[in-house]
């Protein structure tokens, strides 16, 4: 059972100070991740899932808690868990190619090999007529598609993406999370997707972390049975959903003032 | 060239010209309802003699070549370490509150006031002129360049600590490119505050230079002499200007920064 | 002060000036008089430089000047109407040299500093040169603010320098350099500053002119002197030590003010050999004499 | 203010002098490894005399009333025009196109090299001074606004189409709010640039203020006198920097511009 | 019938020159709204959503064809319809209370009932406790709102909004979807909703417009016959849900490679 533990996130807690006056953004938040696995957390903005993610990623340290990442103590990033971040995930000053290539250049491989795994990922997403394009002239579909390449050429444990999809229309958006699903059933990289989209999170997760706010808990745990892929415009997606839209209800916090930014 | 373009910067040589013709009539206009003589202000056509003569005689060529020679080693001299300091002290915010407030009392103080101390210091010659550029130069990059590094996006050095690039990777990679659009305003910037300061450069101890031309010649009361040292300068600083105002806009599209 | 009610209308002549103890009698005055005097008052007005008294000068900013002769001459044939009406001083310049300099020949090739192409100290340094047999092209001349002249000099960029007083004597006094020639030995009674006046305004205020330069002609004679009073005046518009002043005021002289036409001439020729000047003015056209032969 | 703000100001201040410290101990030190002579590079300490002296004497607050003086008037003179110039330009392309070059041609020249023909309009005494700062402040906040108005959110000028805005409305309500955030950074550059002309200005023909201090204390040799008018000048520039700084962050934070 | 007609669009043609290639972005495009219906206009990123809404607006002119409102035909911008645009709607320097008066500042009505009419448009979306704050101090959610507010304290015929929610969580957008139904069924303004998102369209609309891409036109139409309130959990959704779908999927564009923004 441990061996197959991939990620183990134990008692974490956050607080940050804002003109002076704390506020706790997650409160004792715990959960444990099987290698191979699709995990969301699904909540709505400002629950402070993206700090989450961080402190997962190594970028940010808990005022209490634990991260294990295959066993070991997470204190600084690595690159054996790749981060996917809200927005600015490319290097607008560097290629398709050489944005995808980044995670490899300081690895002690053969430059044959690195073409070979780089050219491998671009492919994967389907990019390679854009292999000498920069960001800005990919659309916001693509670009997120060159990110995704990025991680998977690094071949990380991990991958953390946080609200991958939320910049992109919804046809894009269902386009790429086929994508994802596809490249994931190939490589078997256990995921843990952040989002705010109650459909995203059914369609893409093994399981499903809602959290609610102020402060950041996870309220309720939710394993999707369903196999993959999965059909949208079908009955079982529907229970899930409903399902998850009655918890948010039931977190109450639903009914609650909207805060400021 | 695209048919596009070419059309464009024909545009754009009408409109400098009809710009030019419009100063001209107005200098012109200025003449003739002053009434001035020309040893206090000299017509257009005097100055145009003026022009063609030092063109041909050559002495325009030479202290156009002293000039530029003394600009870009003042400019070259200056924005090098001004950037690489301005990296280094941009990743040090404790040091840089320090340093900061020295800049801000020594930038006030124009480059003229220092001239004392830069002949003491640097003689006569090519290096007052060059030390003064330099100073015009070398605050403007710094402080960009700073300010430059300081804002580069939080993500871009998450993805550096993610990839576990070392201090000089992390620098070369990242923080130089991303701060690459701010740099590069600063040296637009630089340009310009320096291109002003030649004259008053050229004004301590040079022999020679456009600056030199425009001094000497209100010196011996040549005003058409300073008029065209003034449209030598002028010209040549806006020829600096589009220059880099090009390089500006190759830098941005390049970056994918809409101007 | 009482004195000033009463001279509220009077007519003001503007002079400009420059900082050097060739415009001594004007400080003395200033001084004396604080600038009031029976129908007329002085308004003395400071510049930083030479050009900047020329553009104030031929703009008609100021009424009249003590200034470069060789200015004020290249302004009037420029056009520029100004007429001479007594001279500001005479002698009073002395050339530097650092103290390694031994003989003039020994300046060839070296850079030799002086305030402004049309000045005597231009003059002088190519005469001196010529005297040793050498010509203007074996040193290399720069224009230089005086200011600048014994810092440069002290820190080895120039070999030497010539210009107004007190400039000269500060090397000396702090022992960067060394008197090499005296004005006199070279050419002797050299004019160098002037008191030019518009010609307008002579024209229309030719009393207050005369008075003016009685007082002038008076003030030079006191100067002469060199007593105590001169040197109170002299610190109030220059803040050197009195050492520095005393040793520049050995070199110069304010009495017989007079513009003469034979050395007017050798100005004007010297100015048209070194090829600063292609037409001076002529002794008739900007010299008037009546007001100091008036004043005597 | 709140405990945080007066314990940042009191960590500013400390910053602020240990920069000053750190620039007297470096001129104390190339004073003296370089074995200069008061009369090449006065010590510290003969400065501070001097500008103790000056300030006793009344000396300082003389001039400096007056170089404030002619300060405010050419800064005030210069951004009005500026300000109300750019913002009818900005919304006639066609015009700017025209008046750009004639400004990108005039801005490289010091104003210094105009000197002599300030005098000739303007005469001597404060006026000059206050072209000279006039000059160097109009260009930065002219050409500020305009890019600022042209920038301005195409949406905005939308929602006032929508609104049936006539001209007049649409520059008070739209333009002039929504170009500020621009503005306001051009006459903080303005300031700076106008502020280190102030010597240039005050060397032509003016008989007082900062400027003239220096050069007056140059001309007579008195170096010590020199460093304490830089000392003025470069504090003074300092706080005008900072005052106009926070009341660009006080719009920053009004308009939600992070900075 | 003629009477009842609020929005009359006829055969719109509109061509964008890209790089001195011109791209026929909309074609022949034709509609009709009643008054007091909700229609949205549902399509992928880049098909021609935002050009056909400021043509219909009057903010850009058409090559062919001809849009009346309220049977005038429409040449310019008025304030008898008021558009919402994709982003930057609020004027950031100006609070709450202000840019919500922004329509009336002109009006010929008494500063008494410009009063009562601003605050009775803040009421509507719930800010009075908001009215000095500035839009940076809101959070996305309210900044939407304020905006909304604006266009129905102007109480015009007609109200386009450009994908007004896109950019919100999705509770957010839950939450505004059902304050303006129920604004709406108290106004009985007539709206044009601009979306690229399906559950919206199904939600919001009285019918659905399903746009194609390159040129931009209406390839289907499409009468939502569910009573509102709706519920997004229930069988009638996932319906009309699928049937865009399909729809979509017909279009064929679904298939086609991302263009380059
Ligand atoms: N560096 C920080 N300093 C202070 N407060 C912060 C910081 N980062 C986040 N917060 C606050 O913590 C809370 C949670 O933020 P977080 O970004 O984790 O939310 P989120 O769930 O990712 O929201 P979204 O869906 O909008 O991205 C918010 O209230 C935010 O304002
Ligand atoms: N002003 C313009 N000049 C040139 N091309 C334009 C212009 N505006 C839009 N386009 C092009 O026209 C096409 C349609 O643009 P439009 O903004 O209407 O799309 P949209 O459906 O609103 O997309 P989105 O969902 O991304 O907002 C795009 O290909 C766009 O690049
Ligand atoms: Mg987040
Ligand atoms: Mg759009």
């Amino acid at each position: 059972m441990m061996a197959e533990q991939m990620i183990s996130v134990s008692g974490v807690t956050k607080t940050f100070t804002n003109n002076g006056k704390p506020t706790n953004v997650l409160d004792q938040v715990s959960f444990d991740m099987k290698k191979g696995e699709i995990v969301t957390l699904l909540g709505k903005s400002g629950c402070g899932k993206s700090t989450l993610l961080h402190i997962v990623g190594g970028f940010l340290k808990a005022e209490e808690g634990t991260v294990y990442l295959d066993n070991q103590l997470v204190q600084r990033p690595t690159k054996k868990c790749v981060t996917l971040f809200q927005q600015h995930n490319l290097l607008p000053w560097r290629s398709v190619l050489k944005n995808v290539g980044l995670g490899l250049e300081g690895e002690n491989i053969p430059e044959d090999e690195k073409k070979v795994r780089v050219m491998d990922a671009i492919k994967l997403v389907g990019l390679e007529q854009y292999l000498h394009q920069f960001p800005h002239e990919l659309s916001g579909g693509m670009q997120q598609r060159v990110a995704i390449a990025r991680a998977f050429a690094m071949q990380p444990d991990v991958i953390l993406m946080d609200e991958p999809f939320a910049a992109l229309d919804t046809f894009n958006r269902y386009h790429l999370q086929d994508e994802l699903l596809r490249i994931q059933t190939q490589m078997k990289t256990t995921i843990l997707i952040v989002t705010h989209d109650i459909d995203e999170a059914v369609y893409l997760s093994d399981r499903v972390l809602i959290m609610s706010s102020h402060p950041g808990r996870i309220f309720k745990e939710l394993e999707i049975q369903q196999t993959k892929p999965r059909d949208r415009t079908q009955g079982d997606f529907l229970y899930y959903r409903k399902k998850i839209l009655e918890q948010f209800e039931l977190s109450g916090t639903n009914k609650a003032p909207e805060y400021m930014i | 060239m695209g048919r596009r373009e070419l059309m464009n910067l024909g545009k754009k040589i009408l409109n400098f010209s009809i710009g030019m013709l419009i100063l001209l009539l107005v200098w012109q206009i200025i003449k003739i309802i002053g009434d001035y003589p020309e040893a206090l202000l000299p017509s257009p056509v005097n100055v145009a003699h003026t022009i063609i003569e030092m063109i041909v005689d050559g002495t325009l060529l030479v202290h156009l070549q002293v000039s530029l020679g003394r600009f870009a080693a003042g400019y070259l001299l200056a924005i090098i370490p001004a950037v690489i300091l301005g990296m280094l002290l941009g990743r040090m915010p404790r040091i840089w509150q320090i340093v900061d407030p020295i800049i801000q009392v020594l930038r006030p103080v124009s480059p003229i006031a220092w001239s004392p101390f830069i002949v003491l210091w640097f003689g006569i010659g090519n290096m007052p002129a060059i030390v003064i550029i330099f100073i015009a130069a070398f605050f403007p990059v710094l402080l960009t360049t700073v300010a430059g590094v300081k804002k580069v996006d939080k993500n871009y050095l998450k993805i550096a600590e993610n990839m576990e690039m070392n201090r000089l990777e992390l620098m070369v990679k990242i923080i130089f490119p991303a701060a690459f659009p701010s740099i590069v305003s600063g040296l637009h910037l630089a340009l310009g505050s320096a291109w002003i300061f030649l004259v008053a450069g050229e004004m301590v101890g040079a022999q020679s230079g456009l600056g030199f031309l425009i001094v000497d010649a209100r010196n011996t009361l040549n005003l058409s002499g300073v008029l065209a040292g003034i449209i030598f300068i002028g010209l040549l600083g806006f020829i600096l200007d589009r220059l880099i105002s090009l390089f500006e806009r190759w830098v941005g599209s390049h970056w994918g920064i809409s101007s | 002060s009482p004195s000033k009610q009463s001279s509220e209308d009077n007519p003001t002549i503007k002079i400009g000036y420059l900082p050097i103890t060739h415009a001594g009698p004007l400080f003395l005055g200033d001084h004396l008089h604080n600038g009031q005097y029976d129908g007329y008052q002085v308004e003395l007005v400071k510049f930083g430089s030479w050009p900047d008294l020329m553009d104030a000068l031929n703009t008609g900013r100021i009424d009249g000047a003590s200034v470069l002769a060789e200015l004020a001459m290249k302004a009037n044939e420029l056009g520029i109407d100004l007429q001479t009406v007594a001279l500001a001083h005479k002698d009073g310049n002395v050339l530097i040299s650092s103290n390694d300099i031994q003989t003039t020949a020994d300046l060839k090739d070296k850079t030799y500093a002086i305030p402004h192409k049309f000045s005597s100290h231009n003059i002088l340094l190519n005469e001196m040169l010529k005297k040793n047999g050498m010509s203007y092209d074996d040193v290399n001349v720069v224009e230089m603010t005086p200011a600048e002249m014994p810092a440069a000099l002290s820190e080895n960029r120039i070999a030497g320098y010539v210009v107004a007083e007190p400039f000269g004597a500060i090397a000396v006094a702090m022992e960067k350099g060394k008197v090499h020639a005296h004005s006199d030995e070279i050419w002797p009674n050299s004019y160098c500053c002037i008191i030019v006046l518009h010609t307008d305004f002579i024209r229309n205020n030719k009393e207050v002119v005369q008075s003016f330069v009685n007082e002038y002609v008076a003030l030079g004679k006191q100067a002469d002197l060199k007593g105590d009073e001169v040197y109170d005046a002299f610190s109030k518009f220059m803040k050197v030590d009195r050492a520095v002043l005393e040793l520049s005021m050995q070199w110069i002289s304010y009495d017989e003010l007079r513009v003469d036409e034979e050395e007017y001439n050798k100005l004007s020729d010297f100015m048209v050999e070194m090829g600063i000047s292609d037409n001076p003015p002529t002794y008739k056209n900007f010299v008037d004499n009546t007001f100091i032969d008036g004043a005597s």
